[in-house]
């Protein structure tokens, strides 16, 4: 069982929130706090691709967060329910003449372990970290 | 919300103060004011980031599409950011080598009147 | 549907992520900066109560939280799947030789509007507060 | 975590210092000194609680606890609190008619001193 999970509609603002909440569980999980802006800046990538995704594609369903400190890893999966495979076409959220940056290009470069899988209808992004101290 | 906007001209150069989380929520509000300051033909600029507490890759893509914009005039967006957190962004995803970052906002200017 | 849902494990350590998760959806929500301390309070000691219930009667089990801003009113959910119906013997989680405080009189004198119901074997605390601004 | 307990004889009094939040994860430690302080034959207690963040009625059921176990010596347990949103909690459950609420750690002094 996931220790903490939520779930939220697709709005740019629930984003910040699940940045929050990501950030409070991985510190009473004992994430060392030099991690803490990795996971932060990683759960919010994830988040936002969801966002734009079921914006497009699913806007009345929820996104999904599970995160889970074990004590060795700590982990955060991001599950959309968007039925697209493809990434959101640049501009499809707004963001018409920005370069799209890959956010999942972020993610790896700031998680120890990525995992990107089919779940149901969407897709699931599973980030880890290594724990350096035991949780509170 | 949590984002805050202000500019002024140094110099003849437009020089962006960025206050708070630039991220999904709040990059429209950066790209429009970029978009608004091109339009009025401001097209050297300096964006200072030393009070960014939050930058995602969305808001990366407006900065980057802010140099787009002002290179089509033969502009120049430079940047201000000393902050590592924010720094180690722009160097996953290579944009390091695509802007031009710099320690002051004097430096930024200092430079790219050298430049000229 | 719920804005924000949230499930976490019953650990007293959550009830505080419960508690800023609360803050932050109610603040995000528009309710007004004079309420959120209200919020705060009322969804920690509802959270609290379900947390101690819990350890007792059924610890593997999370326990759910939904907030929802409707414009007119923020509502909080909190959900226990305690089978107990009356409330933990005092000194059941260590609280021995302390005076029990009646959590649900503080959230009474909190909330606008308090609702207790049965929510399968557990209880549901229904809070809410008239919003004062429109959400953001 | 998030909470800090200090305390020192002022008078022959024993003022306890709580910082940071008191709620049902810390609520244990603030109960353990006080038990500790009785134990060493401490009876005569001020609490400031003056930079108390949060407080839910499992610390206030802590506080209730302590003054049971001060008054079997015939002793005290006074309060210093002046915010707002703590006091309201004490209003809420009652207990603002229980506890000696005072404005400093020098008035709860003076005025248990004055009482004996
Ligand atoms: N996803 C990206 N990651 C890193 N650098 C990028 C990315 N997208 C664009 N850039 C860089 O930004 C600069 C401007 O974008 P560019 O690729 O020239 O746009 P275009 O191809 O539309 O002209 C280029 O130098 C490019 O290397
Ligand atoms: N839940 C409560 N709400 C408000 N006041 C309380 C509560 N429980 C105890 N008190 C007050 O705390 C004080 C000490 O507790 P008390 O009821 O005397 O304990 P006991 O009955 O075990 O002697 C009393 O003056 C009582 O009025």
């Amino acid at each position: 069982m996931a220790t903490v999970e939520v779930a939220f509609t697709p709005l740019p603002a629930h984003v910040r929130t699940a940045r929050l909440i990501a950030t409070a569980v991985a510190r009473r999980s004992g994430v060392d706090e030099s991690v803490l802006d990795e996971v932060r800046l990683a759960v919010g990538e994830a988040c936002s691709r969801a966002v734009e995704a079921h914006r497009v594609y699913c806007p009345q369903q929820p996104i999904r967060v599970a995160l889970t400190g074990d004590g060795e890893r700590f982990e955060v999966v991001v599950t959309d329910a968007a039925p697209a495979v493809e990434p959101v076409p640049a501009g499809a959220a707004g963001t018409a003449s920005d370069t799209v940056i890959d956010g999942l290009a972020v993610i790896a470069g700031l998680a120890d372990d990525v995992r990107i899988g089919a779940a149901g209808p969407g897709t699931s992004i599973a980030m880890s970290w290594k724990q350096r101290i035991p949780p509170a | 919300m949590d984002l805050k906007l202000g500019h002024y001209d140094k110099d003849g150069i437009e020089v962006v103060d960025v206050e708070g989380e630039i991220d999904v929520y709040t990059a429209p509000r950066l790209r429009e004011l970029l978009i608004d300051l091109v339009n009025k033909k401001n097209y050297q600029l300096v964006v200072n980031m030393e009070k960014v507490e939050f930058l995602d890759s969305t808001g990366l893509g407006v900065l980057v599409g802010g140099l787009k914009r002002v290179r089509a005039h033969d502009g120049s967006l430079d940047l201000v950011c000393t902050q590592e957190r924010i720094l180690k962004i722009f160097r996953i995803t290579g944009l390091t080598k695509v802007f031009g970052i710099h320690n002051s906002v004097d430096e930024a200017i200092a430079e790219r009147k050298a430049d000229k």
